[in-house]
């Protein structure tokens, strides 16, 4: 393993319509994230069915949280944004030095 | 009102710089090019069309007096809640589409089109036909009303549905705490914000303003109608997949919504530039607020119709061929 | 000068489309609706008014002789120092801030306010009151020594706590690279870059621009309030949480300064309409360059404090009160 | 034509607004700041300045009889094919740059710049000269044909010297899909658009938005001339490692092409204003189209000999001594 | 390992010039990518030899992939744009729901 | 392990206040990083005091560093910006193929 340590949390990424912002946001709180970082992005996908292109393209949320919180994340996320909207989303395992922050 | 001068209204309309930008914006998709502006440029040049038709509107406003507005005021929230009704029974006759997708086909032409709107205006003004200050207050009170009968009909539709198949998805509730942020939006603050700016300085305050407000007005139009002309033209390949019923619906309901709006107008004692304008709004679909509200509210609802149908082909036929239309209606029954 | 036309100054300032664009601002927040301008367009507003300024004082400075400007000049450096001082001072009695937040506080009020100096000058060309040309050089030579001030009256209070204390956070020293960035920013640099222009090219030369940076002038600082009374209006919140002390402070330094700045004005020969000018850079305080550096060379101090008390009271107080009190002290000394 | 109206073009043009905020924007990064519009800005200000070039020329073509055009239409193709041919030989000479760098600099040279042409158009307007309407034919005419001629040139040069070593590199292919995006780029379509507007609008559609398109020209070119200082200034480190060679010819090579322009001009019957605008188009060197056109084709052309040279020395040249010079010699000709 | 469960795809970051965006994803496809994520970027490298800045910065571009397009994604990147362009690209491993989706 | 090869690189992300972008930058050349990609972002985090609005949000840095500067890196923001000012920060391994760039 080359990273500065062993990674200690989980960092969710969510790309998915802008229109869905305060929604998100507020289901992520509800999950248990504390914190989140989101930059405007564009993109292509297999479904590419969306809403009007006039109210901004996609988001790029990320947030740092703990394993048990990414999960239900992704239960959230299977559950009601999969079936309706464009979503894409991963985990991966990082290392942060202030653990207690993000859980 | 003679046919010459209606035909002479259609070809000012056609050969005037907004409209032209338009048909440009339009090719330059067809021709595989990007014509569109910066999101931030759409944004400002968005905000300053709303408060520029709003504090032109607030000045106006002050010279008529309470009782002129009242019944077109009734009127107008009357067809609000009556065109999206119409629009998702008409549907139903035309097409075999679902209840949802109908309900958000009918938010759409519920609700109204600012860039229609502001075209509409600038056409008046060219031709030089006067109408009431408050037609901005009109377009104001349209604007919401439309969309929520038209999520509560395709709910109702999908309540009738799910009786039968317990469908997990229509049980959803929808999440009026997201729709309140998309129809609170910027548009309605900025259209009364600008109002109430414009009743309270006056046309002495607003003089100063007048440059920027209002000399500038047309030529920012063009530019913005080079960007819809864009977007409407990234629509137009969808129109095939929406099938005869819809493509009709698109063309027909716009002249029914809009003779009901000049007819409603005459009767509320409005002039004729006054009903032609209320047929306008009544005739154009909205195709900001309402793909935010539906897209949010009914995402079962396929974007491929409702955009289509309201960017792709109402849109422009109101541009073009409507409001000339609506103006010469609202001019012979006056 | 009489009540009556004090009070008629004041009202004029409140019917004025930027004043009342900012209420609206304001408004919204309050309805939680955000009418904020793209970031780009902010930026780009704030440019053109910084050009505009420059390019039109530049144009008035020509025909000044410079023994004219001498005095008021020699006179505005010296309340760029004074007014930082004082304003530490005061913080000191009417609040029990440390001595970090206190220097921060000082740097903002040492520094100006580049829209309510706009908003100034719109005001009294509304108003039809004369100022001079030079008060845009005024502008530039405030905006930088009060922040330095502010920072090492926040830094001298610092070591001295630190002597006794040894923390190590106060021992860091302040990045004077990261700050001259700040320093040197845009505002500077466009104002005298204007000045510069304005000064070469003349009445001649400006006429061509002057439908871009003159009549536009009104209408786009209409605009941009709509933006700053959002800014604003964000701020409100954090109000209640500032304590009584700092709540007085923000509104009473501004009166003492704006005095102290008109008066000044008028020792230096300056006319009523250009005393009052000085008075409102005295008064204003900035809420961009200075929390900027702030931020950087004081990373202890608390924006809760700096940023609610120059945005959320300082600003609105002085474009709703302070403008046209401050233009009725200096006609009445006058 | 005497050399003393010739130094009072010099000096007007030296004056002007827009040169002097470009020198404000090239001093402000000697100051290492920052002086850029915000990007999206700098979108929405091109598409404004080509659309309402597009504009203008067309209302003016209306009043041309197509005679007059052709022989200016077909002499500046020819100039836009010799141009970039004549630059690659020079380079030749003057350099000891690789043919893809010749290449890449023909053609960047071949093509125009935007910001040069309106400039021009600003400074005769501001001297009075008139010009034909058409010359916005013969910059959309211009703009693409010497790109492609360039890149053919550093094509075969490639291919020359790869026959004999064989390189890999050498063996691809230009992606003429990308290139297509690049070349049939917003600029073209916008000018040819605004074109089409114009002619189809005539004086009366255009009256009403040339509140917009016309009145804010030159103070929105002001604005933007301070972005092109800054990019400019960037370019200048890079001058001392460009080599004299290379330095001679950005610098002379404007010259002859402008010369080639001016008699063009003449010889296709134009009036002196007229020919002296496309002696500017020929000087100029394409800083946006061709950049982005040469970076895909041929990626292995230095960036730094070619936007050096095009955006760090001869754009200004010509904004400062070419513009004046161009128009002078075309007065004497006349 | 912290993620929230096995690593199950590959996700590859590449940054590079704004002007070749519509040809990388033309790359892109072309390896068998179905899906990507474009941002607006700016940075600097140990090269920073680069087009006009008037075209933009560079652009972010992140896409989903399994083991074996990502490796052929590389090969196209090692061969055809790190000779000549800006281009810094890594690959990393991350947990997906929906898998099918992006392969 | 299902990433096209072994993690040979740390990638350090960053989210912090923008009116760091020149210092934080000047800082990572100090520890060794050769290169960074930054994008503009919001967000929301526990603590959330921060300077003006005004100055926009924040940023997103990346830099792709070898395991050492990645722990400098790390030190340096935990002594000069976590006391002081809104960040947030983790490290990841991923994987390169021009490794000598990043080292
Ligand atoms: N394979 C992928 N890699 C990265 N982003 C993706 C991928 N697939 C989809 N996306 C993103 O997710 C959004 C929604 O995808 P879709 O639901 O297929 O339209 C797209 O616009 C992309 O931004
Ligand atoms: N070590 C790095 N970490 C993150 N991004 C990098 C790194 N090196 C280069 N980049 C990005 O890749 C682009 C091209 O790098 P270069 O080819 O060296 O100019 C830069 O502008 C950065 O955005
Ligand atoms: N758990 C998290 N996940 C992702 N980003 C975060 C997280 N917490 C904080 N941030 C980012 O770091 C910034 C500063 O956080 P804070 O210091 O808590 O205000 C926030 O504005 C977010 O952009
Ligand atoms: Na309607
Ligand atoms: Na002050
Ligand atoms: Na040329």
């Amino acid at each position: 393993m080359h990273a500065s340590a062993e990674p200690n949390a989980t960092l969710v990424t969510i790309v998915t319509e802008a229109v869905l912002e305060s929604r998100l946001t507020r289901d992520l709180t509800a999950c248990g994230a504390r914190g989140w970082t989101i930059t405007d992005a564009r993109g292509h996908g297999p479904r590419n069915r969306r809403a009007s292109e006039l109210e901004g393209g996609n988001i790029r949320l990320e947030t740092l949280v703990t394993d048990a919180v990414a999960t239900s994340i992704m239960d959230v996320l299977s559950r009601e944004y999969f079936p309706s909207y464009a979503v894409a989303a991963w985990t991966s395992a990082v290392t942060v030095t202030r653990v207690e922050r993000y859980s | 009102m003679d046919l010459t001068s209606t035909l002479g209204l259609a070809l000012e309309n056609l050969t005037s710089p907004p409209v032209l930008a338009f048909a440009i914006g339009i090719i330059a998709v067809l021709l595989k090019a990007d014509l569109r502006l910066p999101d931030a440029a759409y944004q400002a040049i968005s905000m300053y069309l709303l408060l520029a038709i709003g504090l032109k509107g607030g000045v106006a406003l002050r010279e008529s007096s309470p009782a002129d507005i009242v019944a077109p005021a009734l009127i107008a929230v009357l067809l609000g809640v009556l065109i999206p009704i119409a629009a998702f029974g008409l549907l139903r006759l035309l097409t075999r589409l679902s209840a949802v997708d109908r309900g958000a086909l009918a938010a759409h032409y519920g609700s109204t089109s600012l860039v229609t709107f502001t075209a509409a205006l600038v056409f008046l003004e060219a031709a030089g036909i006067a109408f009431e200050g408050y037609v901005a207050t009109l377009l104001t009170l349209l604007e919401i009303p439309g969309i929520i009968v038209g999520l509560l009909l395709a709910r109702r539709g999908q309540q009738v549905r799910a009786r039968s198949s317990q469908s997990p998805a229509s049980q959803r509730r929808i999440d009026w705490e997201s729709l309140r942020e998309v129809l609170t939006a910027k548009s309605v603050l900025l259209l009364v914000g600008g109002l109430l700016i414009g009743v309270i300085t006056g046309p002495a305050g607003y003089a100063r303003t007048e440059p920027f407000f209002g000399a500038l007005f047309t030529g920012v139009l063009t530019l913005f109608l080079l960007e819809m002309g864009a977007l409407a033209g990234r629509r137009l390949p969808d129109v095939r997949t929406a099938g005869p019923g819809l493509l009709a619906f698109a063309v027909v309901f716009p002249v029914i919504a809009g003779c009901a709006g000049v007819l409603g107008g005459a009767l509320g004692g409005m002039s004729p530039g006054g009903a032609a304008v209320l047929g306008v709004l009544c005739a154009s679909a909205s195709y900001i607020a309402a793909p935010a509200a539906v897209r949010l509210a009914l995402p079962d609802a396929n974007p491929g119709y409702y955009l289509t149908a309201s960017l792709g082909i109402t849109f422009p036929f109101n541009l073009i061929i409507g409001i000339p239309l609506y103006v010469a209606i609202a001019q012979a029954i006056a």
